[in-house]
């Protein structure tokens, strides 16, 4: 997924001369994830440059550049150091191209990797994703697998509107299923592996069924994914896993058709549950399929806690949590 | 443990209150060129000196001397004196206008025109700025229309905005001005990432953004200086200590222990302290940033000096914070009687055309008033369509947002 | 209100020689919204002070104090400003008592006015509690009436976790049903209003029922508890209105019990829809009470938009719109 | 438009990266002495130079020379000889643990050990510390158990934080040792805030606190410099200038353009600029502050400047961001070998005792890894109960985490 992501930013740096690529560490270094490898070499230190350490001037500076018609990519180190640009982002980017009525707008993209599974405690884990989808404005895009996470990306950076990118940390070298004690598996051969060079795009605001079935329905994205296929295997439930990509614009659609043919709705996610997006996702399947439904939907979901560094797998929702929980609704 | 011995906390308290006479004997007012202009090419540590004088054109009696003296010729002179007897004029009136209920706020810049005024004119008009919510003297200098504003201000169907800001929360893209934040500060670092851009883009643009001294504290200010210094950005970054920051005195913002203009030292940034009630001072001033910007030397911090003689808007009531009299008193006086004094003094103007001139004004406003309340007031019909409040949230106005204006148009 | 918040700030300071208060203009002047009038002058320039305009300054001060042992009180100025201060809020306050596993804890109470009716445009009329309410290690509280601030705001300011106190101001100086063009009403005479004068408490975690019914729960906060009333009463139906005054930790067990007794319910807050508070009360009213709901919860919220001035009373969610999802509900 | 007049981005580069030779050249290295150490009560306008100099004690030679020498006796050298060597034989060990893959991460201070030794000396055990991660120097300076850290860092049974934080991220407050955080310089603030509280209360103790360079350009290090200096609250600020932040040179915090001390002049508060590889400089600088805060002379500012001589971390290569030999050639020399040779020049000390303590100090710490690893390691049974992951999110627990902690036993 490194790799697909590099390409990504690598073909619009080639295509649009105002793409610039700016974050810490992110330049002649080529981020701690290795995510912008090489780019500065290639496009140039003044496409492509590292920064102070200020996540809140780095998106502040980038709604700038967008005033003046550049289109920056930035990145934040990791999810859990977005919080200081907080403010640039709601009170700015989020809101200005309504407060000024189209005058100006701000088409940022936000990389940051998001989520456990690294040992990484509390802050190096975090998935903010519910904070973002709240606030009017913003899009929030998480991809699951190379393929996605190239297409995806290109459509960010072409979006005129801010898009929060949340990169599946885990996933960066290989597929996850959970099982941290399962052999280390790396992309190469996995179906959603096989990434055109070039130019190409997944729309914002499409899902996609990761795998059908009748039984149950799985909402998941990024991580959780391959999390949610492998408890269906482990269950032998006939679950379908509808992997969202885009989180706000939602694909309803999509969600609501699932639902309303299997009549049961499970939502999974690493974040906390508590006002997190899964509980939005229960609020739109219980108003859209009400009458459908034969069972409450379920949430499984990391704990109301920061993430335990010793605890990582016990906070993490597995493929047994998930399990169960596939178990349990098909019980009731 | 001795009493001397222990630790003190120190709150910071203002000469005078509600009640004392007006307290100015902590200021220390130079009289014009007691620090030279230096080359624009100068490197920021042979500046320090600039962060701790005051940069001033116009001396007591109104003389222009000293080599900061921009020599502004008679048409600019009457330019600027318009532009800032109109910007008094029209929030004379929008006061008013507020009173009567037809707005539901206002902020007026009392005292302080010759800071926006001043400093737009000394720039392009292609430059960009980043104001902040007291410079409607920057827009009426860059051409914005009085009628434009005024139905900002009333969030009417002439608005362009939609009626989406608040009063004073002005955008103009077309006379580069950016739109108004109402959160502090955020336009600082935005105005450096434009510098940036335009840097990055061979471009010969500047930007120029404007916060209060109170809003030195926030941490767009530290963002906006750390990467302007870093990257060299041309940009000036203006800090108009008006003293006051709605109740409370520059001390607390750090006022007490050093000038603002000083911040600039520790950046390695050129960083000048101006008397911002003497307009040609900080249309020099303002020359000079630019022409450093321009000359690939990067940021100037500029402390723009001078006093919010009016209340900080209409929600506030300054006479229960300080004395009531303390703007008459203020010792570096009112930047429009300055800049009168001075032209009067160079047989340019007279007390006659002064007084005509403000009654042309005012009725100038009067009339762009008139034509913009025809678009309505908020209060009554605004004339607006509420359902035009699900656009530009996003470019394309996805599906919930239709359906939640659907929602609202079933139940109406 | 803003008398009983007032008391309860003076009672504290009273009683408590660790408690101090401080925000932008909170000191000599007593705060925008008065709120600690008086309170400099009477309990000393070293209790109750002013600060730089710094939310995440104030916050981070804050924390400091509570690890020396104090028990800071601020206040930020509006909620809508609330964002310079979200790091230390979230990473620091929020989790300094579980990181360091109890050797430190953050007893901050964080006062701020939110929400709309006051022609603030969207700078002054935010309501974030949603984004609050996701962190795990915030309390959030929100009250309705004089008798609940004050006693809430004692029990906020003696509880050794942090609070975000969430003050609504368009009831500061009286209730407020959502109908604009109504007489201003004060809270005197109101029966929330006669509020002791010295020490009381109201515990966190406690809802309270405002109106009793039969046909359908109306789950509300602060203003929009007024709001509910009046859309019950311009139903006529026989609505239950449940105050929640906390909404974390939230009283699940008055929430399930009313829902289970009714078999309906409506959430509403002015905060946007998506990922809102509400949507967590869907997801947990489903979670508790599936089987006892004969139709899926509705939401009437604040729009997915910023909070457009010109648009106040289009945005706020007025008893019209809350009486039509109650007519709604009981057709359905 | 002639290419002279467009504008130009300037971005950093360091003088030499990988392949080249390290190059040194814009160093400029001051004897001791060059600048007196001033009276503690001096205000902080007078001593704008000390943020420019190099506060130094111990001369090529090793010699301590100059006002600034705090003639530290035979036995407070000598234990801080112990600690930096203490504090490098920990790091030693726990790089080697982790390749081992007993511990998910480390960070180690190499190079680094006599700024937050030195400081720590010049303190009182009652002084509150608020640490960065790369401060394991302070925590063994207060008495901080070598077997207690290890426990934390492998997050086992022995661990007090239950397991809850990443390696490095002590907490103890026994040794008024704050909790330290993952995100920088939130500690900043809460130093000054602590501070704050202790001159309101009238205490006498005084608050310490350390972030790196890269660090400044965050908010934290402006609010804790505007609170400070407008409370004069009693605290120590240091800024750990190592060059590097990951992988961006010091230039990218704006060190190009001044120095970090420098940043304390336009707060108007004083800055030091010292030789962090020096302890007696480290140790005279630190207690210069603290009298001045005892003074009620309020917060200092000073820049330590070292060189962060190993990675930033196990997860990090600096072989591919910075010549090799960098930290061999760094000119202000490695912290142990200077106070040894300034120990041994004066009679109080030899190479074979240090080498003697050196093999002891190694011991030591190898016994307390084995006592640690007695209570597991992470990969390995942590010993640890996982339903206490819910404990502590709030002091009592609330129902949903009840809940909760029942979903997970429940499955287990
Ligand atoms: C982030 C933020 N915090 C607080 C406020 C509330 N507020 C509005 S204006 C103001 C005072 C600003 O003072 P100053 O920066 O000196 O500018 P002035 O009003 O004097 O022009 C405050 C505290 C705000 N708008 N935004
Ligand atoms: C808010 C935040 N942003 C980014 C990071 C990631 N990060 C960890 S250490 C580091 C470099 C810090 O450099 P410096 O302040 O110079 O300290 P040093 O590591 O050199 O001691 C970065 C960027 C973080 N931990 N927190
Ligand atoms: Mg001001
Ligand atoms: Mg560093």
């Amino acid at each position: 997924m490194v790799q697909a992501l590099n390409s990504g930013l690598d073909v619009m740096l080639g295509r649009d001369p105002d793409v610039v690529l700016f974050g810490e560490d992110v330049g002649y270094f080529g981020g701690v994830f290795r995510v912008s490898d090489k780019l500065q070499a290639k496009h140039g230190i003044n496409r492509v440059f590292d920064t102070p350490i200020a996540e809140g001037g780095i998106v502040g500076v980038a709604v700038g550049m967008g005033a003046y018609g550049l289109r920056p990519v930035v990145e934040v180190q990791f999810a859990d150091y977005i919080y200081p640009a907080f403010d640039q982002i709601v009170s700015e980017a989020a809101r200005l191209r309504y407060r000024s009525a189209g005058e100006f707008n701000a088409p940022l993209t936000i990389r940051t990797p998001y989520g456990g599974g690294i040992f990484g405690g509390q802050t190096h884990s975090q998935s903010p994703e519910g904070i973002f989808t709240h606030v009017a404005g913003l899009k929030t895009v998480i991809p699951s697998n190379p393929l996605d996470a190239k297409g995806l990306l290109i459509s960010a950076i072409e979006d005129d509107d801010p898009v929060i990118f949340l990169e599946p940390k885990r996933l960066y070298n290989g597929p996850f299923d959970g099982r941290p004690d399962g052999p280390a598996r790396s992309w190469q051969d996995h179906p959603m592996a096989d990434v055109p060079d070039g130019y190409f795009k997944v729309p914002l605001g499409r899902a996609a069924v990761a795998r059908g079935g009748k039984a149950v329905t799985v909402l998941a994205y990024g991580t959780m994914v391959h999390v949610a296929l492998a408890a269906a295997e482990e269950s032998g439930v006939d679950a379908e896993v509808v992997d969202l990509r885009s989180l706000l614009p939602l694909d309803i659609e999509t969600v609501e058709a699932s639902v309303k043919k299997t009549g049961r709705c499970i939502v999974v996610h690493e974040a906390t549950r508590t006002c997190g997006y899964g509980a939005e996702l229960c609020a739109l399947v219980q108003e859209h399929c009400f009458y459908h439904l034969e069972a409450p939907v379920l949430r499984v979901t990391g704990w109301d806690t920061p993430y335990p560094h010793a605890f990582e797998w016990d906070y993490f929702p597995g493929p047994r949590r998930v399990a169960k929980a596939l178990g349990d609704i098909m019980a009731s | 443990m001795k009493n001397s011995d222990r630790l003190r906390l120190h709150i910071p308290v203002p000469l005078s209150r509600p009640g004392d006479a007006p307290d100015f004997s902590d200021l220390d007012i130079p009289p014009p060129d007691r620090i030279a202009r230096p080359e624009v090419t100068a490197p920021a540590s042979d500046l320090t000196s600039l962060a701790y004088g005051l940069v001033r054109v116009l001396d007591d009696e109104g003389r222009a001397t000293g080599s900061w003296d921009p020599k502004l010729d008679p048409e600019m002179l009457d330019r600027a004196l318009r532009l800032m007897m109109l910007t008094r004029a029209f929030d004379e009136r929008m006061m008013r206008v507020q009173r009567q209920g037809k707005l539901s706020f206002y902020v007026p810049c009392t005292g302080e025109e010759a800071v926006a005024v001043g400093g737009t004119l000394a720039l392009d008009p292609a430059d960009m700025l980043f104001p902040s919510y007291r410079q409607q003297g920057a827009l009426l200098t860059r051409g914005g229309r009085p009628v434009d504003m005024i139905c900002q201000l009333l969030s009417n169907a002439g608005d362009r905005l939609k009626g989406r800001q608040m009063p004073t929360m002005y955008s103009s893209r077309a006379l580069n001005f950016f739109s108004i934040s109402g959160n502090l500060g955020t336009q600082y670092s935005q105005a450096v990432g434009w510098a940036m851009a335009s840097a990055l883009k061979g471009d010969t643009r500047v930007a120029m953004s404007w916060i209060g001294e109170g809003t030195t504290a926030e941490p767009d200010f530290h963002y906006a200086m750390t990467f302007a210094s870093v990257y060299g950005a041309p940009v000036i970054l203006n800090v108009v200590n008006n003293q006051w920051a709605i109740s409370s005195y520059q001390g607390f913002a750090g006022g007490g222990q050093s000038t603002f203009a000083a911040r600039a030292i520790g950046y390695g940034v050129a960083g000048l302290r101006v008397d911002g009630n003497d307009l040609p001072a900080v249309y020099a001033a303002t020359q000079w940033a630019r022409e450093r910007a321009r000359a690939n030397r990067g940021p100037t911090l500029i402390e723009l000096f001078t006093y919010r003689a009016s209340a900080h808007s209409t929600s506030d009531d300054p006479s229960r914070y300080r004395p009531a009299d303390e703007a008459q008193r203020w010792p570096l006086g009112d930047p429009v009687a300055r800049l009168k004094q001075h032209m009067i003094l160079r047989g340019l103007w007279s007390e006659e055309r002064h007084v005509q001139l403000g009654a042309e004004l005012a009725e100038e406003v009067r009339e762009a008033d008139r034509q913009a309340e025809a678009h309505g007031t908020l209060p009554e019909h605004p004339g607006l369509v509420a359902g035009t409040m699900f656009e530009d949230v996003f470019k394309e106005m996805p599906w919930h947002l239709r359906r939640q204006r659907h929602e609202l148009e079933s139940q109406s």
